[in-house]
């Protein structure tokens, strides 16, 4: 398979599974800001630092507030990923190989992108921004759907899936790294702490599943556990990295990655999720899972004859 | 959208006598004058379909089918104070408590008829009285574990007890739709109004429900008569936010003293049985023979207390229309304690004299079937026709136990959207708020206002062309009006 | 699981793969007689073949035409696998189960149900066919991607998998068993067959992937090869055949079932092309197909105690 | 949406001088005329959007990005009957022949020029004459293997080439998505019309690609410029529907005398190369230095016969416009048969005569760059003023080489549909038919029928202005009347 095509289909993935994230990102704060009454307070902030790029965003905006961070995330240009910028982008590479994949999975992106990225104004007029983030993930679900119905299971496929599963970890990594880094906080009431909680799993959606599984109240441990460690939960993080151990066996030349994302695996097998959620063990996963992707790309993608 | 409103006549939600917005809508008024009409229409309409699309729906009888509708979601919100709010979650806290205290005397030591306090033949006479748990020991001692009361306010803004609903209550589902339909319609709104959240109702209904089951981590279900049940969407919402099974009767049985979920893998115990079916279906063993919804042998499991419904058997025999009246009585009796919330005033036909004053004039008062629930067997008389009364009364003289009557309450108005005029119309509600009653009280804030969008109409159940307004609770009162408060 | 459950899943899968298999032939076959010229006969009677119920469609239609095949293919509610009752019934079975999948999965199927099961006489008088059948198609692909991202990968997901999998293994069998009773005719023309194979291709969306499989022109047993043997496309009868397997081995009590199933893989895999295409191995595989659906049936549904 | 349509002044396509519509048209006007405008208009945007969704566009130059546009396409389809295309296909396959041999010749012996039939001076002076190509044997010995001349009909509805495109001719795949979108938009029009299919090209075209090496299974690849590229759409399109890979000159590489694909796993090697990057661009170290677009070293390989490049590098010296006005006496030479489709009257600024004729009445004449394609450089007199005709004519008298004239063809029109006007007008439309030249000439019905849709226009070029049509060949003439045929 052509390098570049191999690197496209790698990006498309991230890119659109970015897209997801964010909108389900954004979808939950902003709607539990409203439904908290006054217990939520509006924290903008800390979406800025799950997403990156605090700092471009304080060029581009005074405050951190309801109007100026729904619209960073969702539509500003100037943030590269953005809703608007990661689907433009997302579009761009699949234009770049829509012979590559099926015509199907390319009219989705290609739809999405004319239906999602123009007019985008009227969406926080019209106050229209659930809508908005339902068509995101909408988007994602039909195109991983697509390619799952019409791709033919060969290297690329494998770069799809690995591009979608490492941004998929690294998303729910750095929520988990933001919002396990207040607890303790005791004299919250009762029903913040269950407004949070039950926000967070919304936003991987992981409500309904989480219910599920644990039949008792929305305990933190159980959460992180659930997030982290449990592999029948396709967004979880260890559902994750076994997806790209077992994309990575289906490659060539992958032994040095293979035997990384091996060893990463093992140690979150062998962890209690107590002792993953230090806040520097979470940062050293993140870490990890950026190498494989780091690696995945000096594998593949830069080379010369 | 307001001009023309014409809130005179009843007691107005919105506004005052004098026709000015009370304080706590000053600001929600300001900001849905600012949303140009189409703008409003397009969003009210988005929500529709958002309602059709999720297939938040109740089912309508009458064909083979089922018919399923949507109940129209209003978006203009109604707003409770705070200070109103503490009054009613006071007043609710205590009659539920007394109709507890109530449950479990009526089905043990029965000290309430023995004190002549009510009367004996009244209770026994009931149909929803269930001789077969007399005597058991229930957890906690609790019988009704969910209750959704009736509210109504009359022509002071007196709020009064209409009705409890002590069985099988429904309509929370809808309370929590609303809200996040509202917050999706109209998100402008809730900037800093401070409203009291309520989606954790489905974690409390949970732990109220593991509650009741002495194993560790018990197995929780909901027991639904299937999928052309009138609240079907409630029963698989519930379950759904819960984590737990949605289960048919022909998904149990019993063996070994025990009920059991049919599984891939065998049979899986169940502990605690949120039973969404009457008393009658639950096992055709005890009760209807005929029921093919329910699970052969549960009572029997259940009076061996290996198995835990909710809410109880018999727990009826307390929202019989005829008992209701007795319930201030209960209170001062159980608790000791003056009734905070007021009963509307109720002629029994189990008593003579009651009788012959609702049979002398019949074109004024209410008549409702003492056994029967969501507006059936009722008679207005103001709004029916005489040979409609005539038909009816000859009902009541057969059965006068039967049936209840009340004055008609002149029930308080809410101005309501109306697609077809594109205007705000004042519009007759209710107010039903959902309370859980485990090893404490539990009220989420407001509950489901009801909306009687038949122009004219005092009815306000869904099946009778009623729809509901998401209900707000204010954390405080300062923060409505428009000049006070954030942003 | 409970029992009820499980089968509802499995049904679900099977009635939305079934409604997207007929919508690709419908849509295919019926702009391929409007391409075709005069060298593509109006061949109606195939499909119903390939879809059964030819009796039953006798009772209710004069003839077989450009009218009413299309009709009982797509909105006959005579039919139970028109697209309509398809639809329906996984509408119901959803609508039994919908505390169990996710609100996004149900809200997929009620919305298709809601858009593609009312006022469908308009489609067919304004010859908007090809835009309703995508709908379906993408419906298929939504509800599938959503269970992908959403769904536990508990027995659920298993059952699922079955039913969409033993669906899709069905229907491709059937649409080959009558594609392939002709060969032999020579006397037709060559821009008339190589019209036919690129129709059968395109119906399970393996024309391009065909394409970039085998670089010569379109041959017959190429095709079959590829539509039966080939297991990087992920319509072929042996891609279903493995994940029937692979979802097998992840359920309780399913050793025989596995057996069956894996004999029929290991008959697949040590055949040679053209000793399928004799019409009766293809009945035969049909058959051990269905038998395995059958076994499921009778495994995890029909429980007493 | 055919009233006050009016087919005079030109030669138009559906009716005949008086006013009937020609008989292979009338049966499609019948089922036209029985839609109703509103779902006409309807179907026709549903068509655009599908365009747009598909991302069936081709970018505009100008800016960095490069913009996308939808080359619009109008459903009202232009019919040849099977007579008349017979005639056609003739024509053009002689034509194609001819050019070959001229290319062999002209890259070999040079035996046109030797024989003086053609003027050494006026060939070897063509900015698409390439010495380094020179004595090359080539497979097949065929030098353009992929054609798009370009017809039009005049007054009397003859046709007439007017310009052979030999090098990257593009369009063919609007051919194909114009006949997919028809029969989605307008699927009534073609029962029983015997339309002869187009689909079959690419399976055609890749067969033709691979009869080029000598190689078992060779490794055909599409080599675009980029995503950037005008056409790159179609560069896309055949690369998928052939199922082969498209790459960019990055992607490739020479090493070992061989041209090279960069894989994922190493490097893979490449036999056939279509490809639609202009000679200068092809190889930085044979021809232009600076492109960034080609491969270096790449010549050398197909010089040394290890890579074929379709089209060949050296082609487009037989379609300069000035060469164009020869093809006729190539024919007459080479095949030794008569021209079977005319050429339009050519001055050549090369020639001191045709130089002064240009220069005399140049508001009367259609003046064109030799060089260039796609509607550059070119100016229509009439259509011009006197100081775009001055400025013009400044360049014309420097390099008279460079230019050449011909007298304004009256293009035949064709009823198209505005929707701006919600009516059909006339539009002067041409044929751009594609041939392939492998063992054997291969020519798939109809072709591209451009539609110069800016009103009273002669220019149907997509960068102009122009759109598109379904264009139908029938398989016999039978059929297309609307009291013959079948259904």
């Amino acid at each position: 398979m052509l390098s570049r095509v191999a690197e496209n289909l790698f990006w498309i993935a991230r890119y659109i599974e970015r897209a997801e994230s964010t909108a389900r990102l954004l979808d939950v704060n902003y709607y539990a800001t409203l439904e908290g009454g006054n217990l939520v307070q509006e924290q903008w902030s800390p979406l800025l630092v799950i997403t990156g790029g605090e700092d471009a965003f304080r060029e581009q905006h005074a405050r951190a507030d309801a109007k100026s961070v729904p619209f960073w995330l969702a539509f500003d240009l100037y943030n590269p990923s953005s809703i608007r910028s990661t689907l433009t982008q997302a579009r761009e590479n699949a234009r770049a190989l829509r012979e590559r994949i099926s015509s199907e999975m390319w009219e989705c992106i290609n739809k999405a992108y004319h239906e999602l990225c123009f007019d985008t104004d009227a969406v926080l007029q019209n106050d229209a921004l659930h809508d908005y983030c339902n068509r995101v993930r909408d988007t994602s679900h039909l195109f991983f759907g697509t390619a799952l119905s019409t791709l033919l299971r060969d290297e690329g496929w494998q770069f799809l899936r690995l591009g979608q599963l490492i941004e998929r970890a690294d998303n729910l990594l750095r929520i988990l790294q933001v919002r396990y880094q207040k607890t303790g906080t005791s004299e919250i009431a009762e029903a913040l702490e269950n407004h949070r909680w039950m926000a967070l799993l919304k936003t991987v959606s992981a409500y309904e599943a989480y219910r599920k599984r644990y039949h008792t109240r929305l305990e933190p441990q159980n959460i992180a556990e659930f997030l982290l460690l449990d592999s029948t939960f396709p967004r979880s993080v260890i559902y994750a990295i076994e997806g790209i151990r077992d994309s990575l066996k289906k490659l060539p030349n992958a032994q040095k990655i293979q035997k990384e994302t091996n060893w990463l695996l093992a140690r979150l097998e062998h962890s209690q999720v107590h002792e993953i959620l230090s806040k520097d063990a979470l940062e050293e996963i993140l870490e990890d899972v950026n190498d494989v992707g780091a690696m995945v790309q000096s594998t593949y993608f830069h080379l010369n004859a | 959208m307001f001009d023309h409103y014409n809130p005179t006549g009843f007691f107005d939600e919105m506004y005052d006598s004098n026709n000015q917005a009370r304080v706590h809508y000053q600001r929600i008024l300001e900001r849905m004058n600012g949303i140009p009409k189409p703008e409003f229409e397009r969003r009210r309409a988005a929500s529709d379909l958002t309602f059709r699309n999720q297939g938040i729906t109740f089912t309508v009888y009458g064909d083979s089918q089922g018919t399923e509708r949507t109940f129209p979601f209003d978006p203009v919100p109604r707003i409770i104070p705070a200070a109103e709010w503490a009054h009613l979650e006071r007043g609710l806290t205590q009659r539920v408590l007394a109709l507890n205290a109530f449950l479990r005397d009526i089905y043990g030591e029965q000290a309430i008829l023995r004190d002549n306090v009510m009367p004996r033949e009244l209770v026994i006479s009931c149909s929803n009285f269930r001789r077969e748990v007399f005597g058991l020991k229930l957890p906690l001692g609790v019988y009704t574990h969910i209750v959704g009361s009736d509210l109504v306010r009359n022509e002071r803004g007196e709020y009064l007890v209409l009705e409890d609903n002590l069985r099988t209550p429904s309509g929370v589902s809808y309370v929590l739709a609303n809200r996040t339909a509202l917050t999706r319609t109209l998100p402008g709104l809730f900037a800093g109004m401070n409203v009291r959240p309520v989606q954790h109702y489905t974690t409390l209904l949970l732990e109220m429900l593991q509650s009741l089951s002495p194993r560790e981590n018990p197995t929780v279900v909901v027991l639904t008569p299937g999928m052309y049940n009138s609240a079907y969407f409630e029963h698989a919402f519930l379950a759904q936010q819960m984590g737990v099974e949605l289960v048919e009767g022909r998904d149990l049985f019993v063996a070994d003293n025990r009920v059991w979920m049919r599984t891939t893998t065998g049979r899986a115990q169940v502990d605690v049985i949120y039973r969404r079916l009457d008393d009658d279906f639950l096992d055709p063993v005890a009760f209807r023979a005929d029921s093919a919804l329910g699970v052969p042998g549960l009572l029997e499991v259940y009076r061996q207390g290996r198995v835990a419904l909710a809410n109880a058997v018999g727990a009826g025999v307390a929202d019989d229309k005829a008992v209701y009246a007795y319930v201030p009585k209960m209170i001062e009796y159980y608790l000791g304690e003056k009734p905070i919330l007021g009963n509307v005033p109720t002629l029994l036909g189990w008593d003579k004299d009651h009788l012959e004053q609702m049979l002398a004039k019949p074109a004024e008062l209410v008549f409702k079937a003492v056994g029967e629930a969501g507006g059936y067997g009722m008679l207005v008389g103001p709004a029916s026709t005489n040979a409609e009364i005539t038909a009816y009364l000859e009902n009541v003289r057969v059965n006068p136990r039967n049936y209840i009557a009340q004055p008609v309450i002149p029930l308080s108005r809410h101005p309501t959207y109306y697609p077809d005029s594109g205007k705000m119309e004042a519009c007759h509600i209710d107010l039903r708020p959902y309370i859980l009653c485990g090893e404490k009280v539990n009220i989420i804030p407001g509950g489901l206002t009801r909306v009687a969008l038949k122009r004219g109409s005092l009815v306000v159940n869904s099946s009778q062309g009623g729809g509901s307004k998401d209900t707000w609770v204010l954390e405080d009162d300062t923060s409505s009006s428009p000049t006070q408060g954030g942003t």
